[in-house]
Order: C-alpha cells, then structure tokens, then sequence
C-alpha cells in the first residue's frame, strides 16, 4: 500500500503552516523528512495517519493495505506514549483488545513483538522501570503487533540521549532488513535521516514547503559511520537547513 | 464511474485510491459560552413557573421573582450595604490574617525540616476539626465582638493555606535551586528570589480554596453575636424560615464567591503571565 | 397494635414532661394512638420537621420561624403547654458577674445593657425586649445562635444579661458567676411559653387523631402537675414522676444527680391544653412590630382554636 | 607545613591547592519522625500544668487528663460506639453517594464540551454557599431522619469531586488519548482504558479533600434531630459548655480525619504504583 | 586555575556510584567526560562545583581565579535553570546581584553578554516566548557574566533538536576561539565530545571508574565534520562504549 499526498496545504485560523506539499510514499521505502523547527513536519504526519484533516489537499492510500493488517497506518510517538499503569504486555495487548483478540492469540502475538524487539524478558515491567530506549522499544514492539501497512515515525529517537539512539538505529535497520515496512520518519536530525531514509524530504521554513528530495541509494544495512557519501549528504543536506534552523531557532514565540 | 461499478473491483482492488478517514478530534473541550447561561435562565424559569402553577410549594422554593425583589428592597433600603460591609470587612480581616499567618508558616514548613516535623502533624490534625464545634470556645477566647469573627475565619483559612503553602515551596523546581547555589547566591537570595515567585503558583491557586472556605465560615462566624452581615442576615431568615431572604442572601454569597475566584484569576493572570 | 402510628417531637427538656407521662402510662394507646418519638436538639428544626410531614405533634415556643410556618400554610398551633404563672417559679433573668458587680442588680438598670438571645425572633428576643420594654430601657441584643455560647458569653462577662428557664439559672447562679436578678413572669404576666403545634393538614383534615393526641396529652400534664406541683401523691409520687422521666430527661446522669434537676425544673403546663390566645397575640404583634414577620398575619392564620379552650385574658 | 605557613603565602599563590568549598544541600525537606510526637506531647503537657496550676482558666480549656477520662469513660459505657456507629453509616452512605455522584458528573464534564458549558457554572456558583445556611429547606426537602444527613453530606462532597474529577480528566496525558486513537481503538475504549485510570490519581487526591469536607460536615448534618453521632455529641457538649465533652468529640473527629486521609494514602499507593 | 580530583569514590548509601577518579582539569582546556547513562557524570560535575560532597577523595582547586572572576566554577545546565518569571536580562542580573553589582555597572556587564551571545535583541523577552536554544545560549550568557575560571557544563546541548545542536556547538567554538575558558563537558553525545573535547575521559559503568582518557589534538576551530581523524576517534570510542550502553539501558530501574 502506498500513500499519495495531492497538494496538502493548511493553516491554523490565518497562520499558514505548510503551502502545497505533494509526495509519494511507496511501499517498502522509509522516507525521511526533515527541516527546522515549526515547519508542520508533525501536522504533515498527522494528517497521513488520519488525526487530523488539512484545509485543502488530499492524502490517498493507494491500494489496499493486506489482510492481516490491524491498523494500516500506525504511529510511534516521540514520548512513546506507553500507558503507565500498564505492564509492556498489557500495552501490547492494549491494541489487540479493541479488535477482539484476546487470550492466547493474542498472547501468541505479544510473544512474537516482544522477541523481535527483545523484551522477552521485560513482558511483566511497568514503564516506570524502564530505560527512554526500552520504552521506545516496547512502542515499536506495540506497532509491530497490529502489523502495519505504514509507520509513522514522529522524531522517535529525539527523546534518547545519543548512545541509546545509535543502538536503536541499529535495531531499526535490522527490523527493516528482515522484513522491509514502509514508513515515513520525521526527524531534526540529519545523521538519522542519512541512516534510515531512501529518500529525504527537505521541507522549508513555515509554511512548510517541499526545498528537495535526495534519493539514497546505499542499501540500509551497508550504510557505516564515516561513509564519505552519506558524509557529502548529510553536509549538503546542512547546507540547504543552516540558516533556516538558525532562523527558526531566533524566532519569539507568542506564547 | 458508476456505471462501471460493478465489473470494476477486481482492476480497482490493485490501483485503487481513496483519501485515508479521519480517526482524531474529540477530547477537546470546546467553548461553548451561552450553554452556562441558558441552563440558569431555565433553571430559574423552571423555578418561577412551579412555584407560580403551585406543582413546587412554598414550603420547597420561594418564586425566583421574590427573591429578586428581596434583593432590590435590600439595595433600595440601603440594608444591602449596612449587611454587606461589617461581612466584607470580616472577610477581609479575617482571610488575611489566616492567609498571611499560613503562608508565612507554610513557607517556614518549606524551608525547615524541624518545623515540618513538628507542626505538619499538628495541621494534619486540626484540619478535619468543624470549626462550628469550636463557636463555645471562640466565644470564651476571642469574645463576642469581632474579635472571634476574626479568629473564626482566620482559623478556617490558616490550615488549607498552609498546606497550599508548603507543597508549593516543595514543589519549586529543585533545578532552579541548585543553580543558584551554583551561583554562590546567599541563603536569603535563593529564598526571595527563586523559592518565593517559584512558589507563587500554588500559593494562589491554595488562597482560591482558601478564600471560598471563608466565605463558607461568614454564616459560621456570624452565628456569634453579629446583628448585621450576610451570614446573620441568612440565619435570622433561616431561623424565620423566611425562604425569600434565605435565597437572597445565598445568591450574594454566591456572587461573592464567584467575584472572589475572578478577581484571583485577575491577580494570577497578572502575576504569573510568565507561565507558559 | 390496630392503633393508629403517629410520631411526636421532643426536646429531652422537662417541660415535655406532658408527652412522655402519656406515653409512659398508656395515654396515648388508649386514645388509639400508637407514638412514636422523635427527638431534637432545638426546637426550629422541629417546627420544620412538622411542616415537612416528618413529625405529626410536637411542642416548642412561639417563634418567628414557627409564625412564618404557619403563614405559608404548613403548620397551626393547637394548643398550651408551659405558661409562666406568678408565684410558681419561672424562667429567671440573669446577669452576669461583672455587670451584676457594677450595679446590674435589677432589670432596672438594664439601660444600655447586652442582653443574649439565640436568634433574632427567638423566644429569648421576645423576652428581652418585652423586659426592656417595661423598664424604658435601651438594650442591644447579640444572637450567639447556642444556649452553650450564650451560657459561655454570660459567665465570662461578654453580655451582661440573658433569661431562661429555672433549672439551667439556678445551677447557673449557684456557681457565683452569675446573679438571678429578676422572675420573667413578673415582666411578661401569663407568658404562654411553649405551645402545642401541629401541621395545618393535621389540625384540618385529621380531626379525630388530633383530639385523641390532645387528649392524651392532656392526661399525662395532670398527673404531672399532680405530682410534681400539687404534690398529691406526695414524696412518692414525685420520686415516681422523677423516675418516669429520668428515662427521657438527663439519662447520661445517675438517678442521683438528675433528680434535682428534673425537680429545679418543674412548671406548671396548662391542664387540658388551654391555650392562652391572648399572649399568643402579643406576641405575634411583638414579632410584627419587629418587622420580623409579615405585618398582615392574624392570629387565625397561626392558632387553630377550636381544639382546646382559649385563655383570652 | 605549620612552621613554614608565615614563610610560605606568596610561593603558595602560584600553587596553593585547596579544596573547592561545598555550597550545595539544604532546601530538601529530611525526615524528623520523633518531632511531630514530641511536639503533641509538649503541647499536652503545657496544657495539663496550666490547667491544673491554674494559670490556663478552666473556662479556656479543659484538663487534657479529664478529655481522656471522658474517652475512656465513653469506651466504657460503650456510648462511644452508640454515636460512632450512626456517624459513620452516616458518613460512609453521604460521601458515597457524592463522590459518586460527582465522579459521574465530573467524568461527563470531562468528555462532553455542552455538558461542561452547561455544569461548570452552576457547580461555581454552587460552591460557595455555606451548607448550614440550607439546614432548614434540607429538612423539608429531605426530611429530618437519615434522609436530610446523607443529603448534607453527599451535597457538600458533591461539589469538590466534581472540579477534583474534571480537572484530573483535563489532565490526562493528550498524548495518550492521540496513541488510543491512531490505533483505532473506540470510544469507549479511549475512555474506559486510557482516560479513566489516566485520571484517577487526580480523582483520588479530590477525594481526599472531599471526604475531609465530609468530616466537617458531620456536625452540621447532626444539628439536624440527630439523637446520637459525634457531631450530636458535640452539639450537645457544646449547648452544655461542657468542655470535657466537646475535646473529646473534637479529638474523635480529628482521629476520624487522620484514618479516613491514610486509608486514602493506602488505595493510592496500591492503586497506582504505577507512578514514578 | 585548574581542578585536581584525587580518588575520588561516591556512594549512596550501600550503592556504589564512582569509584577512585583520578583526575586534572589543565586550564584554558575543554575536557569531556563521557559514559553509559548512570554511571555518575553529573554526580561527579557536583562533586567538582561543590554543591555535593564525596565520600571519599578529594577535588582540589590548583591556584586562585583571577581577581575579577565573581564564581570561579560555574554551571550550564542540561534544563537551563532559567527563572521563568525574569527576563533574559533579568535571569543574568540574577547572579550579579548578589555581588552587589547593580545599575549602571551591571547593565554594562549584562549587554557584554548578550552582545557575545548574540541576545541583544532578546534583552526583555521572557523565557516562555524563547526557543530552547535560545534558552541555553541565554544560560551561556550567564555564566560568561561572572566570569568563571572553570564552566561545568552537563549535557547542555541535549535538550535541545540536533540542528539547534549543532548551531550552538559552532557558538560555543567560536566563543573559545575568541577567549579559551576551561571547561568540564559532560556528554552522552560521542560526535559533540570528538567536536568539543581537547582531551575525552571515558567512564565504565556503574559504579564508574575512568576507563580511558583519549586527546584530541586538532584545534577545535579546524574541526570539521567528515574529518576522517576525528571520526576514527568517535568510532574507538563507541567501540568502547557500545556494549555497555547496551547493558546500562537494559537495567530495570527500581523507583
Ligand atoms: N493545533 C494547533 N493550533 C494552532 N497552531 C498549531 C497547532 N498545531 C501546530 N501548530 C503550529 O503549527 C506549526 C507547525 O507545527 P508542527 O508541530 O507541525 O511543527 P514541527 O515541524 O513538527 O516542529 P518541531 O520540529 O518543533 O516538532 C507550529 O508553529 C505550531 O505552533
Ligand atoms: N541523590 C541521590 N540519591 C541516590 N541515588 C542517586 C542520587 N543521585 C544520583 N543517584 C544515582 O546515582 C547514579 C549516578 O547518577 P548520575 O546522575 O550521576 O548519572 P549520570 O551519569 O549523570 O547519568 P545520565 O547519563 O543518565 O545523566 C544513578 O544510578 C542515580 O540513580
Ligand atoms: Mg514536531
Ligand atoms: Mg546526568
């Protein structure tokens, strides 16, 4: 199943978030988006994932997502989002109930996330006792088990110091490389999007607009630290955002 | 499009594009400003017409009609204003001189580990304390006079605002402390300057509890001794059973609570604009 | 037990007496009523609990409250209980130790006095200002709600002055920290203190229930007034009456130590309810003169009188 | 390094070596247990020599050792549970019934915008009026046996459930009830699994202060043909200024409030361990 | 002025946190002390700014600050510990106060700052109306206002998204550029240690010990990314490290 945005434009009251945005999201690909702050890259997710309706435009998705999909389009937050008074196996179950899966079906699936994920060991732990990394990967084990068409990915990682992040990249590469989903993954930081993405959305200061699409063609699981090509693309993706970040980041808030 | 319905799905079901449905909203709370006012005038038309048609007795409401005219006769005959400002001047009196004493004792509790010791248990234990049992002894304390209106209202406010008080300074960010001992900031800087205004917040918003409790013991206190204010004037009428003046004098506590909690709103939006 | 089930109100006062010397000797079963009794703290609220239907009879003083009762239609007075009578003892006027010490010996010199009361149009108010209205005195009233807050406010020389009935003065008095300077009845003559009151669709619409319980009633105050006022069964007959009503009167204390009370505490209640509509007019011309009830009230909108024989002097 | 100090200062400038100088700690509240205990006792004591000196006028307070005679006398003539029991009931049935009440309510207010338009002003205006002002309509409306005393008291916790309860909804996590939602999880789904125990720590810290609310109402409701309760005891010490009585009736209540406030402490740290 | 820490050892109560830290902070350097979550590196910056004690060892201060330094050892905060309700002038007369240092005297100090922060224009905004990188650069300029031997810095790059990051490490190089400062730089982030650190102290787990001390001998102005020196050191040190940022995130935390 892929997904089709036709000329997505919004504004909150008369303050214009992002202008004109059209983009194709294909199967088995993770794209990256990324630009500075306040440019809609978290409104532009929300509207894929159906939480909110832009002003004009249209998101499509094409073709059907397959049998076995709960919930096509699922996200993974950037404050995971887990429910506190529930154990790692109740917030995997949390998804399921709704859809009538219960008992040992259910506790077959949560078996499987959990060792994908490896937290088979974690299954009765409350959040609270959890690490920032273990959390995001208890709401990646959740996601897994409603077998998504598209995740939707909303700065996962940001929340992470940086050593957790790296070894969750890790992780998520070797995720995709078993079993390649679709996603679309935003994100502030460009060694992520250099990681992760086949291609990388460069979206302008608010309103949002598309600057430019860079397609990488480095399979995933070859991609290293220090790789001179991915290095001349994270640099130029830098180049293109350096004055846009510095100005986003001068800008008053009118709070 | 429609006309090919029907030999359609099979090519559709591989190409087939539709807009992604709309799954959030909701969970939100909407303004929704006239709703408040149109369930008050029904309310009150409600009140009007059954105790008018005879279905609600008189014995159950007085017709909101008579009320109102209770509270012009009031204002006409300036009685209004000789009940209004001995209550005013209790409250006043009254709520600042609780309030002050629970926020200078509530800090103290804050601060010091010995005085939290020794004096929460003790504020634990007079809180559930009616204060109505007490009136015998307030009388025999404080006499008659306004002494023990005071002292009445003043009590009541104390132990709620010191409570407010103290997990306020407790909750101040710890952070904010320690940069300014990174600082080298004195002792009393750090109290004035980062303890205090972090504080605020919840100080005000435990004087919003505070207060409405002080209008709630005027009735309390006026049951000693008062000839004029609000909460005598309710209890002469309580005591004559005289519904008409009884709702009067609730409707004016009730506008005083609600004229109260905005002016606290006022101060704390002035106060604490810099809360995001 | 076919007989019909009624519940009358009381206060644990010994000028209930009347109530519970019917009930205690069958009065009331033998009138066809079947009693049940519900006990106050304070008579306002049993005037409310009449009109609301929750206590058939009760007796308590004329008060504002009571009048303003019966102005929306709820209740009606039917009859006398406790009336002051000179040369039995009464309710008494005190002063307090203070005021007494500088020249607050007499109602006279109440000019410019305090004088406590419950609340404004209690029977305290009508008492005081009755008093002060005799003496051409100016006095201010303080309502302290409480007997206990007044008793508080008296002893420690916060009001200098207050009335009530003998058994709470004379233990009062016997303390020396307030002086009995005056007999109420010499200030109020035939004061009708407490009436016997039940709800106006009683007094209309159950006519026979209403008899019976007056008639029973009416046995239990002679054989009170027999035996504590006229002592006719002498010694043991007043012993008797004090056992019959230390089950309902200070039953926290030993026979002992309430027995004097109960016997400090006698009055005479009017035999067979007679009703003394005279003093029940002066006072509803009090409380209207006050302003505390509505001016255009008669007498008939609170008094029931075709029950009991009126006292019109 | 003694004898050389005089000689030494301008060599040492260039490498004296000393330690940095703590400037950190206070301003985090220790645990002192014994103080509070300490603290009770003191004050006992004070009172017990004053009053038995005679310093303290019996009118002011009563001998601390006579309010424990009166307890124990009170628990020996098992009258103690005579008034307990029907306060209790009394408190149990009342509160029940307005919390209840009011986490429904609260709970509507929460989710449904009309509903909150419609009942957040009325419960502002509600807030402020005193209770015992309303004694008497209460006995007509509910009339003078248990009836009015469940009513009083479910009234007056009624109203502190209900902006306790909608505020804890208000605070539940937004991003929480966005997760439900992008997993399509239903409504009531959303409701009863994410924003019910999402708002139960607030509703239970309400309770907390409805319930002592709860307490202080018992007196008042007992002034209503109350033959036995704490708060008809009270009443009656009161009436009587008999002091003994009324510290005896007080300390009860005040025992009351301290059980009702840990037992509150237990289901929260029971029910929601799960906090951090 | 420089710092020495001699066998430094720490432990609450029976849980050991550090153990015997030997340690020289050379003046005018930056030194970064990296290490898995947990391990103790903001225990340690506490120990060295005297706002707690250890247990054991101790932590010397080697010469006297200069003469117009008002607190020789200075924090930057991870949180930026701005008061909410100054303003940005108002949050670095703060710390001048106390001082004495009032009108004339401190307007003259406090537009010094701001200027080399580059806040002029944000003299009165509050912090509410400030992005988060804004907010540390105001911090950075409190600090610089008391003129500190030695800054302390814990994580203070990382609340902040990864462009505002990289923005204010390039402030930060450029205001060592200009005048060196001593610094002590704790870091979760290998890429801001190999950018920042003159020399890197790498901690074990919990209970932490010093595991390596690696020196960087490129300028920090001629750090550029992509520079294959710096990268080899960034990869040694996850090498390092990887494992047991793996095993410190997997701990089940017993709050
Ligand atoms: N519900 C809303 N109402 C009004 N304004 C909104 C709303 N949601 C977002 N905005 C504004 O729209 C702009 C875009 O927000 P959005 O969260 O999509 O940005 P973003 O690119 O995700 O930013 P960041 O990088 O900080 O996450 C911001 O300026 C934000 O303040
Ligand atoms: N005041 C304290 N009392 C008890 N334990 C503490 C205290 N402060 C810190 N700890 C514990 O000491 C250990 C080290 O804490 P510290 O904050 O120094 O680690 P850190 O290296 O800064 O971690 P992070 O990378 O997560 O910031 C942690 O396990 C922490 O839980
Ligand atoms: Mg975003
Ligand atoms: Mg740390």
């Amino acid at each position: 199943m892929d997904i089709r945005l036709e000329n997505v434009s919004h504004s909150y009251d008369s303050f214009e978030v992002m202008r004109d945005i059209s983009l194709e999201i294909p199967h088995g690909r993770i794209v990256c988006i990324v630009g500075p702050s306040g440019c809609g890259k978290s409104t532009l997710l929300r509207f894929i994932g159906g939480l909110e309706r832009p002003k004009q435009g249209r998101v499509l998705q094409v073709g059907t997502p397959p049998a076995d999909c709960l919930n096509p389009l699922t996200y993974i937050f950037q404050d995971f989002a887990l429910l506190p008074w529930r154990s790692v196996a109740g917030n995997i179950s949390l998804v399921l109930e709704d859809h009538g899966i219960k008992g040992a079906a259910a506790k077959e699936i949560i078996d499987d996330v959990l060792a994908r994920t490896k937290l088979t060991d974690f299954a009765k732990a409350l959040p609270k006792q959890l690490s920032g990394g273990m959390k995001q990967r208890v709401a990646i084990a959740r996601a897994l088990a409603v077998n998504p068409a598209v995740m939707l990915m909303d700065e996962p990682l940001s929340a992470l110091d940086s050593q957790t992040r790296e070894l969750l990249m890790d992780d998520l590469v070797s995720l995709w490389t078993r079993t390649p989903f679709t996603a679309v993954y935003v994100t502030h930081n460009l060694a992520e999007a250099v990681r992760l993405g086949h291609s990388i959305v460069v979206l302008s200061r608010r309103p949002g607009q598309i600057r430019e699409i860079v397609h990488l063609d480095t399979p995933l699981a070859e991609r290293q630290f220090g790789d001179p090509e991915l290095d001349r693309q994270q640099r130029h993706l830098w180049q293109l955002m350096r004055d846009e970040a510095r100005a986003a980041d001068a800008e008053l808030l009118d709070v | 499009m429609s006309d090919t319905t029907l030999s359609h799905p099979p090519a559709a079901a591989r190409t087939e594009a539709r807009t992604v449905s709309f799954r959030g909203g909701g969970f939100a709370p909407e303004r929704k400003r006239w709703v408040g006012g149109v369930v008050f005038v029904l309310l009150i038309a409600i009140a009007e017409w059954g105790t008018r048609a005879g279905w609600i007795s008189a014995l159950t409401l007085p017709k909101p009609s008579d009320v109102l005219q209770t509270l012009i006769d009031l204002h006409q005959s300036g009685l209004l204003y000789k009940h209004l400002s001995p209550s005013l001047s209790r409250l006043v009196v009254g709520a600042a001189l609780g309030a002050s004493f629970g926020i200078g004792v509530g800090v103290l509790i804050g601060l010091f580990s010995y005085v939290r010791a020794g004096l929460v248990p003790l504020v634990a234990a007079i809180f559930p304390i009616p204060k109505i049992a007490l009136l015998p002894l307030f009388v025999i304390w404080f006499g008659i006079d306004e002494g023990s209106k005071y002292a009445l209202i003043a009590f009541g406010t104390f132990t709620p605002t010191v409570v407010a008080t103290y997990g306020a300074v407790d909750n101040v960010d710890r952070s904010l402390i320690r940069m300014g001992q990174s600082f080298g900031l004195s002792w009393l800087s750090i109290v004035r300057k980062i303890v205090l205004p972090g504080a605020m917040p919840g100080i005000l918003s435990g004087l919003r509890i505070s207060l409405a409790i002080a209008i709630i013991l005027l009735v309390a206190a006026e049951m000693l001794g008062a000839e004029y204010g609000i909460g005598a004037y309710i209890l002469e009428a309580g005591a004559l059973y005289d519904l008409e003046r009884l709702f009067a004098g609730v409707l004016i506590l009730s506008v005083l609570g609600v004229v109260v909690s905005t002016v606290i709103g006022l101060v704390e939006r002035h106060l604490l604009d810099w809360r995001s | 037990a076919s007989n019909k089930k009624i519940t009358v109100g009381a206060l644990r006062f010994t000028s209930h007496s009347g109530s519970f010397v019917a009930y205690e000797r069958d009065y009331f079963a033998q009138a066809g009523l079947d009693v049940e009794f519900k006990f106050f703290q304070a008579a306002q609220p049993m005037a409310v609990a009449i009109a609301s239907g929750d206590v058939d009879y009760a007796v308590t003083a004329v008060s504002g409250g009571l009048i303003s009762l019966a102005q929306k239609g709820a209740i009606k007075v039917i009859g006398g209980a406790l009336s002051e009578e000179k040369g039995i003892d009464g309710q008494k006027i005190l002063a307090s130790d203070a005021a007494y010490q500088a020249g607050l010996t007499s109602p006279a010199g109440l000019d410019g006095k305090t004088f406590g009361i419950s609340t404004a149009g209690s029977s305290f108010h009508y008492m005081g200002s009755k008093i002060a209205g005799a003496e051409g005195a100016n006095v201010s009233f303080k309502p302290l709600q409480k007997v206990g807050a007044i008793i508080g406010a008296l002893k420690s020389g916060q009001i200098d002055a207050w009335s009530i009935v003998p058994h709470i003065a004379k233990p009062l008095a016997g303390s020396g920290a307030v002086h009995i300077i005056g007999d109420v009845a010499d200030y109020i003559p035939n004061y009708q203190v407490t009436t016997v009151f039940t709800s106006a669709k009683n007094a209309a619409d159950e006519r026979g229930m209403t008899e019976g319980f007056l008639n029973g009633y009416s046995k239990g105050v002679a054989d009170y007034n027999a035996a504590m006022i006229a002592k006719s069964g002498g010694e043991d007959g007043v012993n008797q009456m004090v056992d019959l009503i230390h089950k309902y009167v200070y039953t926290d204390r030993p026979r002992e130590k309430a027995a004097p009370s109960i016997i400090n505490g006698t009055m005479r209640l009017n035999e067979n309810a007679a009703l003394n509509t005279a003093s029940i007019q002066d006072q509803l011309s009090w409380f209207q003169s006050e302003g505390l009830v509505d001016a255009d009230i008669t007498l008939d909108t609170l008094v029931d009188a075709s029950y009991v024989e009126t006292i019109k002097a």
